[in-house]
């Protein structure tokens, strides 16, 4: 009996990582395949970004940074159009730029769909700035000018033609930039754009950096954080707008749930096979 | 209807824009009620008889940067700015003229500035001091650079080649310099065993800089006629093109050795569970805080962030190096020394302003506001 | 009918990738292989577009102020291309010298103004804060970043009190790894819900198609 | 002496310039560090042709030896001359390959964004997989490492709410008070690290591919 016990718990430690890969792929599909849903609570860092929007008087111009790829559109996106839905909804004005030029035609794609839903104008409530290399180079000097960089929109249109952009010079007459990053572009337009111009900021970030950039939160240096799937949903409760976010934290739930299962098997694996090594 | 009120609180004053390169005018205004809905600012200069529209001005900070590009340095500009109430409009125009000027030095950094001569005097001594007296100086144990000329030694006894995989960032990144510096140890230590080394790079420019860098590795270990440059290759400069590429050649030559040094992004975890999932050795480098803790699990060893910035001294252990590592030390404990002093001068301050005394809280803001 | 093939060869490649979980196989080896000659291209293409012709030619053509200075970066960038002729190859390194200095220079500075100063100015907190709680949160993080800078002093034995304080920070580190390594798990299970959403709307559509 | 005095100096002199002129607003050094930004991606654009030369000779070397697995050499070859080709085409047609619309960005949707997502989508297996293996409670490092991470991954999803309500709060305090100073010490050391190194490359002491 004890040593059938023994082999089975050693066999369970060296387990084919496919079959964890099989369960997991599992527990994600089924929720996906049989819409299966959960609620969400909002979380100090989310509501606070939502404050920081919300206390906008109306024209009020927010800049939104573009700085994902597909790869991460599925935490991204949803938090894009959250965002987009809260600022047409209280009339504020919307620029967007983007810093990954891979993700030019997926932001674009969102800010049209949910303009299209709010019935605005390109050009008078909202337009895009499109991409200009040069990173760090391009952020400073908007600061003095955007048409220093950007001489035109991302179909290029010039800036002055389009009725929102002519009294919109610099990161003076933009009231809140929210930059949605999945890599070092958020670091920048802290380090540089809120440390350079006192820039009032948001983040939106995939989940993985969301701990990293809790510092900046905490010192102050952006008004908000919105991390990961969770947060977007988070953020479509608070604009009353359910979408894909709500969707995905059933899978996310259990997929958590099998996770945790995995390591607490592993360990007692790990503790059988120590007690009988020492045994023997 | 505009209405000029002219005993109005308001005041509004327009002034060059400090620690710029010129060309701009900050307009500040003052005393404003809380009431105002939105306030435009105008702005006239010699010559002109109307006021232009000039931007609008924050209902936050009741400050306006103008920034036009029309504003020409040393020419004096007038600015009027209206402040809308519910039910009226306020102007009011600024008591002096604001003009323009470019500064030689931004005050805003003078914390910077000091901490940088502190920290490079620091170094320079400590360099001075380790070329005087080499003797006595010491550089904590790094288990994970330790392990590379065993790692190098196991790979060659299974007959396996090594793996060098570059992190994404360019040659910009104090974490890919770094990596060179690690990869010429590896690179020796494979000319020494005379085992194949397989090199891949994210970035043209790092390429360039590792093919340089392997080659003076083959030469210092005396086989400069074994080194070949096709070893060392650049694949794509797309985040995920380059981790299917480095993951199809880890499971197709399956190395023994696999050092992933640089700043990684989300890649780290795919690149090390396959390295893994083939049976390598695996030594992780970065200074990317967000992915060290995938290095942790799915790696043999690790160079947690600024131990990958040490890694030159440890592994030359030249006596200028040790110094500069010693340098930078002070230099941490100096900035220790400051948040020390710091917590301390506020919690005292803290704690006196609670019994009513708010001098010392006010000195404590003032010195956080330098920073 | 564009529009199908599309989802038919989008959804495809994603089966491709996936079949990499089970194993090294030719499917993979095909998606791979296309993926880094794609992409190869792309940016390629991208660098000709972004930056040869924005940041070279169009200034040049435009007589923008300033662009004569870019015949700073031409020169190097031409030298870069002596690593085509071994014998003037050495002259790649002033290059490479180049693009260095550049990065020592822009770390340096960016380093101290932009991480080093607001990151200490974060961390003098007072220990009193009039509230319990907050004046413990302080304390906490104000132990943490010291423990955590004393484990990275290399100059120094760590035995005696700086042994003990950075065996603290190295507890502290691993917590904050965690914390990582938790927070993330729900980043990557959304990236593959995002994708397993993809496959089976394309799936559905698809069906609806026929 | 050319070889290597000459690229010591050329680090010292830009690296220099860049650190002083970063505190001089006055025209014409205040855009210095941007343009040096600039001038760095125009160096970048001509290098890149280098590295395409090393991949696309890398391929070749496998077609010519009839290496094992050769024939995947001429995959790579097609997907590079699709997006090569299709590029080339765009940009003359409509001076931007980029444009929304063009046959470049069409080959850019179907095939690089599914591959890109799936790519990171394979993440969440090989995080299982992970936890799976390496977090066994082996001595205290691993054990606060493990405890804190299964806290905060039940935290972060409303099962972790009805388990225990205050959990959601506890994984609050751990990220925004207990990881924080790690966090913080973590990034400050890296700060210094990357000073100190930037100062050994000006000043010559660290020369890793020079000598």
């Amino acid at each position: 009996m004890n040593g059938e016990n023994i082999s089975f718990w050693e066999k369970l430690g060296k387990i084919d990582r496919r079959w964890i890969f099989l369960i997991i792929g599992l527990v994600v599909f089924i929720p996906i395949a049989f819409g299966l849903r959960m609620t969400v609570h909002v979380s100090p860092a989310v509501k606070s970004a939502y404050d920081t929007i919300n206390r906008l008087p109306e024209g009020s111009v927010v800049m939104i940074s573009i700085d994902y790829d597909a790869a991460s559109m599925p935490e991204l996106q949803p938090m894009l159009k959250a965002i987009l839905r809260h600022c047409f909804d209280k009339n504020l004005k919307v620029i967007l730029i983007n810093f990954w030029p891979l993700g030019l035609p997926i932001g674009n794609q969102g800010l049209e769909e949910v303009a299209r839903e709010y019935g605005k104008v390109y050009g008078v409530d909202y337009m895009n700035l499109g991409y200009r290399p040069g990173d760090i180079a391009v952020m400073l000097r908007m600061g003095t000018e955007i048409r220093s960089v950007f001489y035109g929109d991302i179909k290029g249109t010039p800036l002055d033609s389009l009725p929102m952009m002519k009294n919109i010079h610099n990161y003076d007459d933009i009231a809140v930039v929210v930059g949605l990053e999945a890599g070092s572009m958020g670091d920048y337009w802290v380090q540089y754009v809120n440390a350079r111009f006192k820039q009032d900021m948001i983040l939106g970030v995939t989940a993985v950096m969301a701990a990293g950039v809790y510092p900046y939160l905490q010192a102050g240096q952006i008004k908000g954080l919105i991390g990961g799937l969770k947060g977007a949903a988070e953020y479509e409760k608070l604009v009353n707008h359910p979408a894909f976010g709500h969707i995905g934290m059933a899978s996310q739930s259990w997929a958590h749930v099998v996770i945790i299962l995995f390591i607490i098997l592993g360990n007692i694996g790990y503790f059988m096979e120590r007690r009988r090594k020492r045994g023997l | 209807m505009i209405l000029f009120i002219l005993f109005s609180t308001i005041t509004v004053k327009a002034f060059d824009t400090p620690n710029d390169g010129g060309g701009s005018i900050t307009i500040k205004a003052y005393n404003v009620p809380e009431t105002v809905k939105k306030a435009l600012v105008y702005r006239k200069t010699e010559g002109d008889t109307t006021y232009t529209f000039a931007g609008v001005m924050s209902i936050l900070s009741y400050r306006y940067v103008d920034a036009n590009s029309t504003i020409k340095n040393g020419k004096p500009y007038y600015y009027r700015v209206d402040f809308y109430f519910p039910d009226t409009v306020i102007s009011v125009e600024s008591d002096s003229p604001g003009i323009a000027y470019a500064q030689w030095y931004d005050k805003t950094k003078t914390s910077s500035l000091i901490f940088l001569i502190v920290f490079s005097t620091l170094v320079l001594v400590f360099i001075q001091l380790a070329k005087k007296d080499p003797e006595g100086l010491y550089i904590r144990k790094i288990p994970a650079l330790d392990a590379i000329d065993e790692a190098v030694g196991r790979s060659t006894e299974l007959g396996k080649p090594t793996f060098f995989v570059h992190g994404l960032l360019g040659i910009t990144d104090a974490g890919t310099l770094a990596a060179l510096t690690i990869l010429r140890r590896v690179a020796k230590k494979v000319a020494e065993y005379d085992t194949p080394i397989l090199v891949t790079n994210f970035d043209p420019i790092v390429m360039t800089a590792s093919q340089e860098t392997v080659k003076q590795a083959y030469t210092e270990a005396g086989r400069p006629d074994a080194y070949n440059e096709k070893n060392i290759i650049y694949l794509t400069y797309e985040q995920f093109g380059y981790t299917a590429g480095v993951d199809g050649l880890m499971v197709r030559e399956k190395p023994g050795a696999i050092f992933l040094q640089g700043y990684f992004f989300a890649e780290s975890l795919i690149l090390a569970e396959t390295g893994h999932s083939v049976g390598a050795i695996q030594i992780a480098g970065t200074t990317a805080k967000e992915q060290l803790p995938f290095f942790v699990a799915a790696c043999d060893y690790v160079l947690i962030g600024e131990e990958m910035l040490a890694a030159s001294s440890y592994i030359g252990r030249e006596p200028v190096m040790l110094g500069s590592v010693k340098g930078a030390d002070w230099g941490k404990a100096f900035l220790m020394g400051v948040i020390g002093i710091g917590v301390v001068l506020g919690t005292v301050g803290a704690i006196l302003q609670s019994a009513g005394n708010g001098a010392l809280m006010n000195v404590f803001e003032k010195i956080l506001a330098f920073f | 009918m564009i529009e199908a093939l599309g989802i038919w060869v989008a959804a495809g490649l994603t089966l491709a990738i996936m079949s990499f979980l089970y194993g090294d196989n030719p499917i993979y080896k095909f998606a791979e292989h296309l993926y880094v000659g794609y992409s190869a291209g792309y940016w390629l293409i991208y660098t000709w577009h972004f930056t040869i012709k924005l940041m070279v030619i169009q200034p040049i053509a435009e007589k923008q102020p300033g662009a004569i200075f870019l015949v700073i970066p031409l020169f190097f960038g031409v030298l870069m291309l002596t690593r085509w002729f071994p014998r003037i190859a050495w002259m790649s390194r002033w290059s490479i010298a180049f693009t260095v200095g550049i990065g020592a220079g822009l770390t340096l500075t960016g380093a101290i103004h932009g991480y080093i100063i607001p990151q200490v100015k974060a961390t003098i907190l007072p220990l009193w804060t009039g509230n319990g709680f907050s004046s413990f949160n302080n304390f906490v993080i104000v132990i943490g970043v010291l423990t955590t800078l004393i484990y990275f002093f290399f100059s120094r034995p760590h035995t005696g009190v700086l042994g003990k304080t950075s065996k603290v920070g190295i507890l502290f580190i691993m917590v904050a790894f965690g914390a990582s390594f938790g927070y993330t798990v729900m980043a990557r299970i959304s990236l593959l819900i995002g994708r397993l959403d993809f496959l089976w709307s394309s799936i559905l559509k698809l069906v609806h198609f026929f | 002496m050319l070889k290597k005095q000459i690229p010591l100096a050329i680090t010292f002199i830009t690296g220099v310039i860049i650190v002083i002129t970063f505190f001089i607003p006055h025209p014409p050094f205040g855009r210095l560090q941007q343009d040096a930004l600039t001038w760095y991606s125009v160096i970048f654009g001509f290098t890149m042709l280098l590295g395409v030369d090393s991949l696309v000779r890398f391929h070749y070397r496998k077609l010519r030896r009839r290496e094992k697995g050769w024939w995947f050499s001429i995959i790579f070859y097609g997907g590079f001359l699709l997006s090569f080709i299709t590029g080339v085409v765009s940009e003359v047609r409509f001076g931007d390959a980029f444009k929304i619309g063009s046959s470049f960005m069409y080959f850019y949707n179907t095939i690089l964004i599914p591959l890109q997502s799936t790519m990171f989508a394979l993440l969440a297996f090989f995080i299982a997989s992970a936890s799976y293996r390496a977090f066994r409670a082996r001595n205290i490092d691993a054990t606060f490492l493990l405890v804190t991470a299964v806290i905060v991954m039940l935290g972060r999803v409303p099962v972790g709410y009805m388990l225990w309500h205050k959990l959601p709060n506890l994984t609050s305090w751990i990220l925004n008070v207990l990881q924080l100073g790690p966090m913080r010490g973590i990034m400050i050391g890296i700060a210094l690290g990357t000073v100190a190194m930037s100062l050994r490359l000006i000043l010559g002491i660290e020369r890793t591919y020079l000598s």
